[in-house]
């Protein structure tokens, strides 16, 4: 049962969730909803790639008491998704605040958060 | 040389830094900004000229100490050197042009545009997939804080729109870069090339995942409403940092990572490109709000290049010429159209009108826009040209087409608004906010067109044949522009005197192209002395005045096929504007100018089938080519614009009737003969004799008859003269189109006798009445009339002119006739040439009314103080009279060369003219010009004789002394018949004339519009709505490549 | 096999906090359960050997997250008052 | 609910695309080529026994230069957008509970304590420069909550912003001239491995990174605490 | 010398055409008059007209074209009278038609209507401008049917020389066009009623409406002139018809019969029909008479 593995399931968690955010950015008309969305949309994607580095039964990239220098090879996970991981929350927090802001801003124009009231741009 | 990373610490720092400067004001902000950027561009082009120099080895950049695979690296090889000098000039000249903005937006702004620079740069050098997406990132999100520099509430829910599209695209990308590390198992471009790892299960989508990213950012349409809104809101400064800069890196990763995918991906990414290019611009005709109108076309010029860069496989070595042709086009015309719209500051393309108050900004449009079409000298002319000669040579038709479609849907939006541009009234309250900081970007960017021009040139496969003599001759006279006009007048004309001086003995033997040369060189002079009666300046004639007749010229010169085009081009673009001058030409140049971009995209087509399958570009691949039937259709009804074939018409009443007095002999007289020409050089490819069965040649003449017919038929109900004149070379050029589809020898002869004829008289009469017109102030014949009095000179001009238009011996027109008939009957086409014939009668009606309404009959009152034609109009008009009266005295010095050359150049054997001395006759029968003129001449002399002798004693009587019912009539007005003149003729034939073709180009434009406004409400301003075509665009072109 | 157990539970709570963040009338409530979401994520992190990923998300992506959201929703409610 | 079915239609669609990349994972039991060269030559190359931290600051330190500066630009943004309102300087007027106060005085020089240690620490235990920041955020907004103490300087915080991004740009820049290329941690010795004052530059960078970081995260919330959510 | 000889025998020519041109008008008129049973005027009545007019004194001119316009109608008679071959097989009277063939005729045609439309239209009358734009459309008309007819001849005797179609006539009546190539004929005569101007295509001259056109405007010597050119042109015209149809002329005695009958026919006619209007005749000579005149090309071809 191969896919009992936790990577797995965080893999299929992840993806699952990048689905439900993007149900989420397409199908709420209020613009915070939208950002919750793209967060959860982001989270997903953490998940996913922290799943894409994970090497069974292996343990995490430190140098310590488990794992020495020279057996780091046999014996931790890949630490290169985890850098890229890392860059991306922090990513993902700046795109979010400011959406976030954005949001503000055009509340505070139009006193709305309905997204479908932001149409005066078209065709 | 400076290692390119300093360029990103450079900027980077100062941006840091300048967050310091908060609050003791931001002058010295943006000054130490403005230096910081000079900086990189520096930096850049210093490596590009490196390049140029020597080709060297990429310049690797090398971080934390360690090799690629482990660490990210930047290349600096040439195509990265020329795509940041790009960016990095941009950058500077874009920052200089917001450099006021600046100011009250504060220093945050500032640090945002560096870090935009700063990002684009990375994301050309970069060579490592996540680095891209963070640097893509940086740009995204600088440009998003940039929007915001216009504070409305169109652009903050623009920006925003923008975010969450560009953030759901870029999660995307993320993923797909994800689980290509994971099959891959690197994340650097070279690596994963190198290691080949494509064919793993799920790679594949993760690639596609990465590269619709990247394609989705370069806004492919229609998923593209996000795009539209921010070009739309934002700062024009920004829009052109979106339009030029932020395009450019993102073509450039799209080319990075193309190697990614499977070679039947790139079939796909053209697609997408060449639908974004022909999607976007069908929408963009519906637009009349300028910066939207940008975007939808830097839309579709991004799409282009998306195109190109999927067609790369076929494009070959060639790939970095066109995309240079076009790219560079799109960079600098797009920026400088953006920063245009910024000085303008109204939203309708109508208001841009005001930029006539800067004649020279309005120069940078026009610049900026025919760079856009792709006309010569610009380089996406050459882009262009080699796309298709590409493409034709992989045998993609159905893309050249598209292409074509695309660039022809742009020309109708971009002259539309040009016409605007030049032609509407400014609006009153307008302001043009001219500030130094703002033209020095504009009037750079347009000069570096024209250096990139020289550089396109240098590089496209046979470009150094190009003969630039004329174009540097014309951009001396955009210089010398200041002068006045009688300066340049003659400066001109010396130079075309020059010029034909130069060329005669090149083309002595050629009595073909000779004539056609004469037509254009001498017709050129002899209507530009016309000028000499002009005070003032005249801005902004002359060199597109000799622009059209260096493209003339080019045309009679051209060896090869890029030759002929860019000549073509040259013509068309020197046309269009000296048609548009005229007052009332915004309509009729606009119509000009589409249908001659529609027939040069046709030829274009028709070239690049004839080349298919062959090599090189000579004028003889026509000879040879492998899809006879489409090509000559296309060339034909290509170069049929030109002429004005009935069908294609109805652009050439308006623009000549409109044009300015000495324009319309011009446009009318010669212009014509250039589509005639193009028709010569195509039959002769036909290969001559033996085509002479083919259905084409049969249709043809079938379609000059009907032009013939249509032509005089209209021109006879015209009460604008000019119009007249005008309707009547639409029929002239239907009797030569008959008469050269012929394809025998004497029917050549009639071609082409037609032709100089149509020359000299036309050219006369427009001058005659041109300067008529110019003294009356009215196109209108019935409001002029007896006018023999004030302007006798000009009455024998015209007298001369309708005499040889008419065909009626012993002058020149006759000598058409003639040789017409024994053409008709020797080929047996007796219907159309007694179509031609009646068409022939019909032309006499109008003959008459022109005569008789403008010079004779009832003199009006307020036209008895005018005075006869200045005599810069008179003399070029005797000496054409002069030519009628050689011509028709002895056609034999024209007529019995040509008829050798096409008998014994193997063009036409058989049964040719024999001459005997001044007496022509063929197997029907015989014509003597000299000894008709003879007879006639003593006759004439004889009978007048008689008469002066009868009648010496005449007495001059004033003009109301007729016998009218026993009264004097009341006024000249209500005596002079001449409104409605031909009305019995109308109510029997007038059926004929009905507009049937003018209301079907007009259905066409009303479809074309009805259909890009309805489609474009998918764009419905719901960015939620956006991000759902992102979504399902992605999954389209998904189960599209799987 | 247990860590597997653990993080199904985890999966299903973190879906089901999915659709509440999505579709729960309340602002501050989806806020919460997105914030969640992140939470139990860095807590997947954890058992996928990922401690710095794990404790960078609880604090960034979770809390901070969460706070600047409140500050927003904040100001958004100041400025009806105010109206 | 036409417009819901076309949603979900493009749900469905997105969710084969991704089916398709799930049934082509399956996990992995061994480190893949480069991966396996940091874990062979990482620790002795940048001398920092947390591999996800050396790949952080030198083998990707670009990447994270530029993740440094999306939040300096998100932060100057935010500040852009808010700031060209009318500023009030808005006393909070509810009373902050006793509780919180105190906490908050307790609190924040712990808070700041931490953040540093973690941030110098981050190339020898999990944590880091973003975990740093992110505690010296939190430090600010536990201030900004009790709005007690003395008042925010905001030329520290420009300061710090400014110098620490500027900084990590010249060490990155030293290591062209110094060492192998740009961002190379070589600069410095590279120490006994696994004691603080070791693997080079990395210490030095990832404090530069926290102190960045949280001098950012600061500046958004201060941004968004300070001024109404109004203007016009 | 040969020149002078030459010059010396088209000016007899052209009086013989011109006295018969004179003669024929009195007959002609004589034989309308007497079947509308009136008593009509004396024979040589356009004699007297011609020499009145030629010697009244009072001459008024509106100016240059006014002048000139007799003479460009008078040249154009004159100079179709000096391009056509007379009688058939005779060097002296042939003319001058060796400079160029059936097409110069066909087109100098319009010589001299261009003139005297100029001429009039400088009178400054409106009533000449009308009579004149009724002339010419009305002519556009009638030239279809006898440019049909004309290619239809082209095509059967391969040449566009007059005197070569005669030629080809020659050797019996049943070698003349009228019966080798009847429906050309039929159509080329129908135009040629149109090209005669009389009813029912009179409208140009329409004595009724326009009794102070052209012909008053112009009076005196210029009358006379244009009177002169109506005697040369009327016969001139029947005998490019005799040429073309009826086997063309080998003595001057033919020529003058055939000429006659060809002219009274157009006259026949005209007492025959009620005039029609410009838009009715227009029409009128774009039905039958074009079809037919396609006919007989059709009939050729194939």
């Amino acid at each position: 049962m191969k896919y009992f593995n936790i990577e797995y399931i965080s893999m299929a968690t992840g993806l699952f969730l990048f689905l439900v955010g993007l149900w989420g950015i397409i199908s709420q008309k209020n613009i915070i909803k939208i950002i919750i969305s793209f967060s959860v949309l982001d989270t997903s994607i953490h998940l996913i790639l922290v799943s894409i580095g994970y090497i069974r039964n292996k343990t995490a990239p430190i140098i310590d008491g488990v794992v020495s220098k020279t057996d780091a090879a046999t014996k931790i996970v890949d630490p290169l998704p985890q850098a890229l991981v890392l860059t991306a929350i922090v990513i993902g927090v700046g795109v979010t605040a400011l959406m976030l802001t954005y949001a503000l801003r055009m509340y505070s124009e139009n006193k709305t958060l309905e997204i479908n009231k932001y149409k005066s741009l078209k065709w | 040389m400076v290692n390119p990373v300093y360029i990103i610490a450079v900027l980077l720092s100062v941006s840091f830094l300048l967050g310091l400067f908060r609050k003791p004001g931001s002058d010295f902000a943006r000054l130490a900004a403005l230096i910081t950027l000079a900086f990189p561009a520096i930096v850049s082009v210093s490596w590009l000229l490196q390049f140029l120099g020597e080709p060297t080895s990429p310049f690797i950049i090398y971080t934390a100490g360690s090799v690629p695979p482990f660490s990210i690296n930047l290349k600096m090889g040439i195509e990265e050197a020329f795509l940041t000098s790009a960016v990095n000039i941009l950058g500077f000249f874009g920052f200089l042009y917001l450099y006021r903005t600046f100011k009250e937006s504060g220093v945050s702004a500032v640090v945002l545009f560096l870090v935009l620079v700063m990002g684009l740069n990375v994301v050309i050098m970069t060579r490592d997939i996540f680095n891209l997406f963070v640097f893509l990132e940086i740009t995204s999100i600088a440009l998003i804080g940039l929007i915001f520099l216009k504070k409305d509430i169109n652009a903050v829910s623009a920006g925003f729109k923008y975010l969450i599209a560009v953030s759901v695209i870029s999660t995307i990308l993320l993923l797909g870069i994800g689980f290509i590390y994971y099959f891959a198992g690197t994340l650097n471009i070279d690596d994963f090339v190198s290691k080949n790892s494509g064919a793993v299960k799920g790679m594949s989508t993760a690639v596609f995942l990465v590269i619709i990213a990247v394609l989705l950012e370069l806004k492919p349409f229609p998923a593209n409403g996000w795009g539209l809104d921010v070009y739309q809101s934002a700062h024009p400064g920004i829009s052109a940092m979106i339009s030029a800069g932020m395009a450019t890196a993102s073509l450039f990763v799209l080319y990075k990572i193309l190697p990614f995918g499977a070679v039947y991906w790139m079939q796909i990414i053209a697609a997408v490109g060449v639908i974004t290019f022909v999607g976007s611009n069908m929408l963009g005709i519906a637009q009349k709000n300028a910066n939207r109108l940008l975007g939808y076309s830097s839309i579709g010029q991004i799409g282009l290049m998306v195109g190109i860069i999927g067609f790369s496989p076929m494009l070959g070595k060639h790939l970095w010429m066109v995309f240079f042709g076009l790219f560079i086009s799109h960079f600098l015309a797009k920026a400088g159209l953006f920063w245009l719209s910024g000085m303008i500051g109204k939203e309708n393309i109508k208001s841009w009108s005001v930029l006539r108050k800067q004649p020279l900004l309005l120069i940078a449009f026009g610049v900026f826009a025919f760079a856009l079409i792709g006309f010569p000298p610009f380089p996406s002319f050459f882009g262009k040209w080699q796309l298709v000669m590409d493409l034709a040579a992989h045998g993609q038709f159905g893309w050249i087409v598209a292409i074509l479609l695309g660039s022809m849907l742009e020309g109708v939006y971009l002259f539309r608004w040009l016409g605007y541009a030049i032609k509407l009234d400014v609006e009153a309250d307008q302001k043009l906010d001219l500030g130094i900081e703002k033209l020095i970007p504009v009037g750079v960017f347009a000069l570096m067109l024209f250096g990139a021009s020289h550089f396109a040139i240098e590089n496209v496969p046979g470009g150094l044949t190009l003969n630039l003599i004329p174009v540097y001759f014309i951009l001396l006279l955009f210089v010398l522009d200041f002068l006045p006009a009688k300066i340049k007048n003659s400066i001109a004309i010396l130079g075309m005197a020059y010029y034909a001086w130069l060329l005669y003995p090149s083309l002595q033997d050629d009595t073909l192209r000779l004539v056609f040369a004469g037509i254009f060189l001498v017709g050129g002079v002899l209507t530009l002395f016309a000028g000499y009666s002009v005070k003032g300046k005249r801005a902004g004639f002359y060199p597109f005045a000799i622009m059209m007749y260096a493209g003339l010229i080019g045309l009679v010169e051209a060896k090869n096929l890029l030759q002929f085009f860019f000549a073509w081009e040259l013509m068309t673009l020197g046309s269009y504007v000296l048609i548009i001058r005229g007052k009332k030409s915004l309509v009729h140049a606009y119509n000009y100018m589409l249908f001659s971009l529609g027939g040069a995209y046709l030829i274009f087509l028709g070239m690049a089938l004839s080349v298919a399958g062959q090599h090189g570009l000579s004028l003889s691949l026509l000879n040879t080519t492998h899809f006879p039937g489409w090509a000559y259709t296309l060339l034909a009804i290509g170069f049929l614009t030109k002429t004005a074939a009935l069908g294609l018409h109805i652009w050439l009443p308006g623009a000549h009737a409109e044009a300015e007095s000495d324009v319309s002999p011009m446009v009318s007289g010669i212009l014509l003969k250039g589509g005639a020409f193009g028709l010569i050089v195509l039959f002769l490819a036909m290969g001559a004799e033996k085509a002479g069965g083919h259905p084409l040649l049969y249709a043809l003449g079938w379609l000059g008859a009907i032009t013939a017919v249509g032509g005089n038929l209209m021109a006879v109900f015209q009460e604008d003269a000019k119009r007249l004149l005008a309707y009547s070379s639409v029929g002239n050029l239907g009797y030569i189109l008959f008469a050269f589809a012929f394809m025998t020898n004497v029917g050549w002869l009639t071609g082409l006798t037609y032709s100089i004829n149509h020359f000299l008289f036309k050219t006369l009469l427009f001058l005659a009445i041109g300067g008529v017109v110019m003294r009356v102030k009215t196109h209108n014949m019935y409001e002029m009339g007896g006018l023999i009095k004030r302007m006798p000179w000009s009455f024998i001009a015209v007298l001369i002119g309708i005499i040889t238009l008419a065909g009626i011996p012993p002058l020149s027109g006759y000598a058409g006739k003639w040789l017409f008939y024994n053409a008709v009957i020797t080929k047996g086409w007796y219907f159309q040439g007694a179509m031609v014939f009646f068409s022939g009668t019909i032309a006499f009606l109008y003959c008459f009314k022109l005569i008789y309404s403008i010079f004779l009959g009832q003199e009006k009152d307020k036209f008895r103080k005018v005075k006869e034609v200045p005599v810069w109009y008179i003399l070029p008009q005797f000496i054409l009279i002069i030519g009628i009266m050689v011509f028709s005295a002895r056609p034999d010095l024209v007529l019995k060369p040509i008829g050798a050359l096409l008998s014994q150049a193997g063009y036409f054997p058989t049964d040719p003219l024999t001459w005997e001395n001044v007496t022509a006759s063929t197997n029907l029968g015989y014509w003597s010009g000299y000894k008709i003129m003879l007879v006639i001449g003593v006759m004439f002399v004889t009978l007048l004789t008689w008469l002066l002798v009868m009648s010496r004693k005449a007495q001059k009587v004033k003009q109301f002394n007729i016998v009218y019912s026993g009264e004097r009539p009341f006024t000249p007005e209500t005596t002079h018949f001449s409104h409605n003149m031909f009305a019995p003729y109308y109510k029997a034939l007038g059926f004929l004339t009905i507009p049937v073709v003018t209301s079907f180009w007009e259905g066409v434009n009303s479809t074309a519009h009805a259909f890009a406004d309805s489609f474009r409400k998918i764009y419905s301003g719901n960015g939620q709505t956006y991000i759902a075509h992102i979504l399902a665009y992605i999954i389209i072109v998904y189960l599209i490549i799987f | 096999m247990m860590y597997s157990l653990i993080i199904i539970v985890m999966s299903l709570i973190m879906l089901v906090m999915a659709f509440m963040a999505i579709h729960h009338k309340n602002l501050q409530v989806a806020v919460i359960a997105s914030g969640i979401i992140s939470l139990f994520a860095s807590v997947i992190y954890i058992f996928l050997a990922a401690p710095d990923v794990a404790i960078t998300e609880a604090s960034i992506g979770s809390a901070l997250t969460v706070v600047i959201f409140f500050y927003v929703l904040n100001k958004i409610r100041q400025s009806d008052d105010t109206k | 609910m036409i417009r819901n079915s076309i949603l979900i239609l493009l749900i469905a669609g997105m969710a084969w695309i991704l089916f398709q990349e799930f049934s082509a994972y399956h996990g992995a039991d061994k480190l893949n080529s480069i991966s396996e060269y940091y874990a062979k030559n990482a620790p002795t190359e940048t001398g920092a026994a947390n591999l996800v931290t050396a790949i952080v600051v030198t083998y990707r330190g670009f990447d994270t230069l530029g993740e440094v500066t999306i939040l300096f630009l998100t932060a100057a943004i935010i500040g852009f957008m808010i700031s060209t309102g009318k500023k009030t300087d808005r006393k909070p007027e509810q009373s902050n509970s006793e509780l919180l106060e105190t906490a908050s005085n307790v609190l924040l020089p712990i808070l700041i304590l931490v953040g540093v240690y973690i941030f110098i620490n981050g190339h020898l235990t999990p944590g880091g420069g973003f975990l740093g920041g992110a505690v010296l955020a939190s430090a600010i907004i536990l201030w900004l909550m009790s709005a007690t103490g003395p008042k925010i300087s905001h030329a520290l915080l420009e300061v710090t912003e400014a110098f620490s991004g500027f900084g990590f740009v010249i060490l990155g820049v030293l290591g062209i001239v110094l060492a192998g290329g740009f961002l190379d941690n070589k600069i410095l010795h590279l120490g006994t491995f696994g004691t603080l004052l070791s693997a080079g530059a990395i210490p030095v960078i990832y404090s530069l990174i926290g102190l960045k970081v949280g001098a950012e995260l600061s500046k958004i919330i201060i941004v968004l605490n300070q001024t109404q959510g109004e203007e016009k | 010398m040969e020149l002078l000889i030459k010059i010396g025998f088209v000016l007899l020519g052209l009086f013989i055409i011109l006295n018969w041109g004179l003669i024929m008008a009195g007959i002609i008129r004589k034989i309308i008059a007497r079947v509308s049973m009136r008593r009509g005027i004396k024979i040589y009545q356009p004699y007297i007209n011609l020499i009145k007019n030629y010697s009244i004194r009072s001459q008024l001119s509106h100016g240059v074209m006014f002048y000139l316009g007799p003479v460009f109608r008078l040249s154009g008679g004159v100079g179709i009278f000096l391009f056509m071959p007379l009688i058939y097989g005779s060097e002296i009277w042939n003319n001058f038609s060796f400079t160029g063939d059936l097409i110069l005729i066909a087109y100098f045609m319009f010589f001299g209507m261009l003139g005297m439309a100029l001429g009039a239209g400088e009178g400054g009358h409106p009533y000449s401008a009308i009579g004149i734009s009724r002339g010419l459309a009305q002519f556009t008309a009638i030239e279809v049917p006898f440019t049909l007819a004309l290619l239809s001849l082209a095509i059967q005797y391969k040449t566009l020389s007059i005197s070569e179609i005669v030629a080809m006539q020659q050797g019996g009546i049943m070698h003349w066009t009228l019966f080798t190539n009847p429906v050309a004929t039929i159509a080329a005569m129908l135009s040629f009623l149109g090209a005669m101007g009389h009813s029912p295509f009179n409208v140009v001259m329409a004595p009724q409406e326009n009794p102070i056109g052209p012909p008053t405007e112009y009076h005196g010597t210029f009358l006379g002139v244009l009177q002169t050119n109506r005697a040369i042109l009327h016969v001139i015209e029947a005998v490019l018809y005799m040429n073309l149809f009826f086997g063309g002329a080998s003595s001057w005695l033919e020529l003058l019969v055939k000429s006659f009958f060809v002219y009274f026919w157009s006259v026949f006619v005209g007492m025959v029909f009620p005039r029609f209007r410009v838009d009715q005749s227009i029409p009128w000579m774009l039905k039958i008479p074009m079809v037919l005149g396609i006919l007989s090309i059709v009939l050729l071809i194939f």
